[in-house]
């Protein structure tokens, strides 16, 4: 019985498997592909980054007189189906650029496959500065880890005028571990002093060990370029103990659930990171923001806006382009100069990497307020 | 290292621990009668605090009578898990139990996510277990101190069930000898939903007071608490009630310990939970509380 | 014609096929069908040398994921230029010698799968000094060993940014050629008097012993066996995805794996063969629940996350009904075929 | 003479229980020995001590001269010393064939990765082990069931199975753990004719245990009674039918 459920089994998943594409591709719309955690471990970006792309469709639904789809892949926060999910939209979808993915190390994996089919890719959130190396066709909408290290270090010592730092590390994330590295080498390098540096995993929830060493290091500053959810933790924790240093991080602590979850404990945390709406200059990110509150009813995190930056830097190449050729909308993409995106006024750098203000935001009464902007 | 920092340590571990031993106890009730590893009781912690939250949210009723009525809706969530995912399998192969605990546990976590989505939220922490106070110098949230107390309480009152109830014994008899058990006419479904129940059960209670801790609820809160768990568990010697939490109390303190006292080398940390427990696997194979092997010929 | 003859001449020329095959998709297909079959190829051997453990030796063995990473790490590191290892490890150099080292990629993977064995010899002592879930448990927790030092170590490593810029070496040649190689190898080894040894210990480890069997001796290769082709394995891996990080390594590969040789039939490379192929295919075919369908009068959008969902409900299903998997601990033969086929009574 | 076979106040405590205490026997090439005794009297446990599984807590396991105490099971069973089991222990899930195969392992010259590439001196031993364990089958009268799996046999055949696996090791000393348990008279009776048949066939020494005492008086040349880890009698089977002790022992099982 066994064996022929097997060969009636084999059947169907070939039938699946070899079967001809489903849908015809309309001839009226333009296919942009999306490739984003919508489950797995980093589940939780992938859903912010895709209501944020919703909601610019929504602002922008057509380029060059047709309907804009956007064809969103689940990548279950994995390597290996981020490169399927990429080949999956660049062979069967066939589309004409590509947003995602959410973290750098599956931006990795799906970038080879798009480069090699001259597909240019905007990807939110892939920080790490290896992610566009050496590629044409990648780009992305988010600051590299180097230059917001940096530019925290720079603020804490300038604004915060912090003389010594304890550095807490999420190890298992290239983000954190960028960030804190070039944090601490231009904090060092402009004469403050690293009094404590100590490393955490994604996942944990108990950081008291960590923080006992910063409070017997007793910092001017504490900094933590990590997740919203342990930041979130970690600053309820400190708290707790009675260190009263300030806390500097990164935009990936900058989310509504880090207020939500962190209460009283994170007022006075300070973020660099790409957005604030009270430093939305342009009209996109007013559109943006109203638009996104009415929908979710609640305040817009970054990670929505840089979604939705990916998405109308694509949209906007298209436009410039006036052309659905690979090509054509990658050296247009290249040349993008002071468009207006939800989170600033972005030029394109020759590497791929956007060129925009850096803003220092803080927690205060329960909100984000935003504190300076920071110049490229 | 002063002596407030190694007090203030000792407190955080035995927290810590003590919520390790809480969810250990469910994989090792659970393991002692099926010889199961339930992968999917870690996520009955993220059902406990998703259900918790809802009842308050939703419902507008009192922690109070929410977080105990969330503690029994998962405690029959288990019963559920059992009757669905393991009762159908109760004599296949152990191998084919174990897949079913993962495919159950893959399906917890995904249905959370379709259903709820996967951005975290935020665990109300009522104002009794909010405040804190301070003990020897030491600042103490009150809610470190009630976990090791509440699973005392816990542990008290499942070894009175355990030990003192019929269906207690029913439970040890089977542990002891499964079939000789069903073939004495005692309803083994029954006891294994009954055990089902009282693990999850205490699992909630877990999950709620690690909820409260660590106020930051999404659908995978429950895995890594979980491997936690069942690292205790083993570690006290698996199928041993008492052995749970010590397990739980001993790998809350190391992993606290460690990070104390060689902050360096702290990215180190998780490695060295396993060390520790292949370590003390090296000297005693079943674990410290566990029943040496014995060579049946 | 002798059944050991007739049994050789369709073996080759069932592997025949199989490359005429892999040529057609090769010339004609898409990438995607090659990408799908290369995942294919790449779960094939990882699941018929874990079954080795798992299934022959009938130890629950969890930390193939360590096999795998060393493997991958290994081979990357030996093909990377010295020119995307400068831009690689941006922060902490590599360490010498591993910056100057590259050899060509069979080598790499040979070294891969060499680091892995080595890596298991040296774990060995303490996972076998235990047995049942407390060996489960240890494996698990070298995997996560593993899995830290991998984020740790960042000179050697990188740590959590991971490699990138790998050359794509994987192709169907290789990805295939390696499954085959793996198959027949392990295959051989199961049918010999050493794999009877070793379904011994599974059946009864005591009266194994009595039979003058080493249980230490025979788990320990099999485990060497099974690292050596997972590290190779590894490094396939390594090459089609061209990135690797630590976070492809967690415990959930694991259970990938023990779910694809447990749903084929846990004993059964030919199990593991199938269960293999049917994760690489159905975890792509299930996508069409993800998509948005439009039946004319109803329109369903596509929601994240239905697809792991359903996976998971299939694989609840498939378990409970099929106890013992799909192929139990049978495996395929020409007999069976051509038996089912009807050609057997007219003379082959 | 006195070093084919001896063991000297052998000594195994649990815990504080004393299983067997000095318990002492030496055997000569070719014996034919039974160990009897009511339940729990620690038989099985001397067997243990014997082939490794258990450690004595003292005393001493020499074997042609040499003392093999504390060896690990499967160098015990190299040695040439091979057992059967009292609770039948078959690889129920591999063929009959399959299960005397194993038995050849231990004395196999090729090794795995001549197996894994198919060398032609491994399938040629591969041949022979195959001949040989149907000869032991073929002596057990069950050749016919070669390709049966060893779980679907009868009672009295997976017994005798357990003999050929045991054979198959070429034991100079094979201990037979109450070999006739379960059998049917007529079975006994057979088993009784094969077991001093295999001894003169392959000069083998045999100690036995068994609780059927028609078989073991009717077997045996020597008999060594146990009664709770004591030695309590040792003679011919006249001389401990007759010996009060061991009567004593029985009461209540007149057999």
């Amino acid at each position: 019985m066994q064996k022929n459920s097997l060969l009636a089994l084999a059947l169907v998943t070939s039938l699946v498997f070899f079967g001809p594409a489903a849908q015809a591709t309309a001839a009226d719309t333009i296919k942009i592909g999306a490739y984003l955690p919508m489950t797995g471990a980093v589940a939780a970006y992938g859903e912010m980054e895709n209501a944020g792309i919703e909601i610019a469709r929504s602002m922008e639904p057509e380029v060059l007189g047709k309907k804009i789809e956007v064809i969103l892949v689940d990548t279950k926060s994995d390597k290996i189906e981020a490169a399927n999910a990429v080949t999956l939209l660049v062979e069967k979808e066939k589309v004409v650029g590509i947003l995602g993915e959410a973290i750098s190390g599956n931006t990795m994996a799906g970038n080879p496959i798009s480069e090699a089919a001259k597909i240019p890719s905007v990807s939110p959130t892939a920080t790490n500065p290896l992610v566009n190396q050496g590629k044409q066709y990648a780009f992305r909408a988010c600051f590299i880890d180097p230059f917001q290290g940096e530019v925290a270090a720079r603020f804490a010592l300038n604004e915060l005028k912090a003389k010594t730092a304890a550095v807490i590390i999420d190890i298992a994330q290239d983000y954190c571990v960028g960030l804190g590295n070039f944090f601490v080498k231009e904090f060092v390098k402009n004469g403050g002093k690293i009094v404590s540096t100590t490393y955490i995993q994604t996942g944990d929830q108990d950081f008291s060990a960590q923080l006992s060493a910063v409070q017997a290091a007793n910092p001017d500053v504490i900094y933590a370029p990590n997740y919203y959810t342990e930041d979130a933790l970690m600053a309820k924790q400190a708290r707790d103990l009675g260190i009263k240093a300030p806390i500097l991080t990164g935009d990936g602590a900058q989310a509504d659930a880090l207020i939500e979850i962190g209460g009283a404990a994170v007022e006075g945390m300070y973020f660099t990171g790409h957005f604030h709406k009270d430093a939305a200059t342009t009209e996109r990110s007013k559109q943006y923001i109203k638009l996104y509150e009415e929908k979710f009813k609640k305040e817009a995190d970054a990670f929505g806006a840089l979604g939705a930056d990916a998405y109308f830097l694509l949209v906007d190449a298209i436009k410039r382009a006036a052309s659905t050729d690979g090509t054509k909308i990658r050296d247009a993409l290249q040349d993008t100069k002071d468009f207006q995106g939800v989170s600033g006024i972005i030029t394109m750098g020759e590497d791929g990497n956007p060129i925009k203000s850096m803003v220092i935001n803080k927690v205060q009464d329960g909100k984000f307020v935003y504190v300076t902007t920071v110049n490229p | 290292m002063t002596g407030t920092i190694l007090f203030q340590q000792l407190i955080n571990g035995i927290s810590l621990g003590s919520l390790y031993g809480l969810v250990a106890i469910g994989y090792t009730m659970v393991y002692g009668i099926l010889r199961l590893i339930n992968f999917a009781h870690g996520d009955l912690l993220m059902f406990a605090a998703y259900t918790a939250i809802y009842l308050i949210g939703i419902f507008t009723l009192p922690w109070q009578i929410s977080f105990p009525l969330a503690m029994v809706i998962t405690g029959l969530m288990g019963i559920v898990l059992d009757r669905c995912a393991y009762r159908p399998l109760r004599d296949a192969p152990r191998i084919s139990l174990l897949i079913s605990a993962i495919g159950a546990s893959f399906l917890l976590e995904n249905l959370a996510i379709v259903i709820i989505g996967g951005i975290p939220k935020g665990f109300p922490r009522p104002p009794m277990f909010d405040h804190v106070i301070t003990i020897l110098g030491v600042r103490v949230q009150v809610l470190t101190l009630y976990t090791p107390v509440i699973t005392i309480v816990l542990l008290l009152g499942l070894l009175y069930i355990v030990y003192r109830t019929k269906v207690g014994k029913a439970m040890r008899a089977a542990s002891k000898d499964f079939e000789a058990t069903r073939l004495m006419g005692i309803n083994l479904d029954r006891v294994i939903a009954i055990t089902f129940f009282l693990g999850s059960f205490l699992a909630a209670a877990g999950g709620i007071m690690w909820a409260m801790k660590y106020p930051q609820v999404n659908p995978f809160m429950g895995v890594f608490p979980g491997l936690k768990a069942f690292i205790a568990a083993v570690l006290g010697g698996i199928g041993n009630i008492v052995g749970a939490v010590i397990g739980g109390f001993l790998l809350g303190l190391g992993e606290i310990m460690i990070v104390a006292f060689f902050p360096e080398v702290s990215q180190y940390k998780d490695a060295f939970a396993f060390v520790i427990l292949i370590l003390v696997l090296l000297f005693r194979p079943t674990g410290i509380m566990g029943e040496p092997m014995i060579d049946k010929t | 014609m002798s059944k050991e003859r007739r049994n050789l001449l369709l073996n080759i020329m069932g592997i025949l096929v199989l490359f005429v095959i892999l040529y057609l998709f090769n010339e004609y297909g898409t990438d995607y069908q090659i990408r799908i079959l290369n995942n294919m190829a790449v779960f094939i051997t990882l699941a018929v040398s874990y079954n080795l453990v798992n299934g022959i030796c009938g130890i629950l063995h969890l930390g193939p994921n360590a096999f795998i990473t060393i493997g991958a790490y290994t081979s990357a590191l030996l093909t990377m230029s010295a020119a995307e290892k400068q831009m690689t490890y941006i922060i902490v150099p590599l360490v010498w010698p591993l910056n100057v080292l590259h050899t060509p990629f069979v080598v790499s993977l040979l070294l891969g799968g060499l680091m892995a064995a080595v890596f298991a010899f040296a774990i060995s002592f303490p996972v076998f000094r235990v047995r049942g879930d407390y060996l489960a448990i240890v494996t698990l927790g070298f995997g996560e060993v593993i899995r830290v030092l991998a984020n740790a170590l960042q000179g050697v490593t990188n740590g959590p940014l991971g490699l990138k810029g790998l050359v794509p070496y994987t192709n169907l040649w290789w990805s295939w050629g390696v499954a085959v190689l793996t198959i027949i190898a392990i295959t051989k080894l199961i049918n010999s008097s050493y794999g009877r040894a070793m379904k011994s210990i599974r059946e009864d480890e005591i009266a194994a012993r009595a039979m003058g069997i080493d249980p230490f001796k025979h788990l320990l290769m099999a485990f060497l066996i099974s690292a050596f082709f997972c590290g190779v394995a590894g490094g396939l891996l390594a090459h089609l995805i061209t990135t690797i990080s630590p976070t492809l390594f967690t415990f959930f590969l694991t259970f990938n794996l023990l779910i694809i040789i447990v749903v084929g039939g846990l004993g059964s490379t030919t199990g593991a063969v199938i269960g293999a192929a049917l994760f690489a295919w159905g975890g792509e075919a299930l996508r069409i629940v993800e998509r948005p369908t439009d039946l004319g009068f109803l329109k369903i959008p596509g929601i994240p996350g239905m697809r792991m969902v359903i996976f998971s409900i299939i694989l609840m299903l498939v378990i409970i009904f099929a106890r013992r998997g799909i192929m139990g601990r049978s495996e395929f033969s020409w007999d069976w075929l051509l038996s089912k086929l009807g050609w057997k009574e007219k003379g082959f | 003479m006195g070093d084919f076979f001896q063991l000297n106040d052998l000594v195994m405590q649990f815990g504080g229980l004393t299983a067997v205490k000095d318990f002492s026997i030496e055997l000569q090439a070719g014996e034919l020995v039974g160990l009897i005794g009511p339940n729990g009297a620690g038989k099985t446990t001397v067997f243990n001590m014997i082939t490794g599984f258990l450690t004595p807590t003292s005393g001493q396991v020499r074997w042609q001269g040499e003392e093999i105490t504390g060896f690990p099971v499967h160098k015990v069973t190299a040695q040439g010393i091979a057992r059967t089991f009292q609770n039948i222990r078959l690889f129920t899930d591999l063929t009959v064939l399959e299960n005397v195969m194993i038995s050849f392992h231990q004395r196999i010259r090729t090794f795995f990765w001549e197996a894994m590439l198919g060398f032609p001196t491994y399938r040629r031993e591969e041949k022979r082990i195959r001949e040989s364990a149907m000869a032991f089958l073929q002596e057990l009268g069950l050749a016919h069931l070669a390709k049966e799996k060893a779980g679907g046999l009868a009672y009295g055949q997976q017994r005798r199975l357990e003999i050929a696996r045991a054979l198959a090791t070429r034991p100079k000393l094979l201990l037979l753990d109450e070999p006739a348990a379960g059998m049917n008279p007529q079975e006994t009776n057979e088993l009784a004719v094969l077991v001093r048949e295999l001894r003169d066939k392959y000069a083998l020494t045999i100690f036995l245990i068994e609780h059927d005492m028609k078989f073991v008086m009717g077997l045996c040349e020597r008999i060594k009674v146990l009664d709770y880890g004591i030695t309590i009698a040792e003679g011919t089977p006249a001389e401990i039918q007759s010996n009060q002790a061991v009567i004593k022992a029985y009461l209540g099982e007149p057999k």
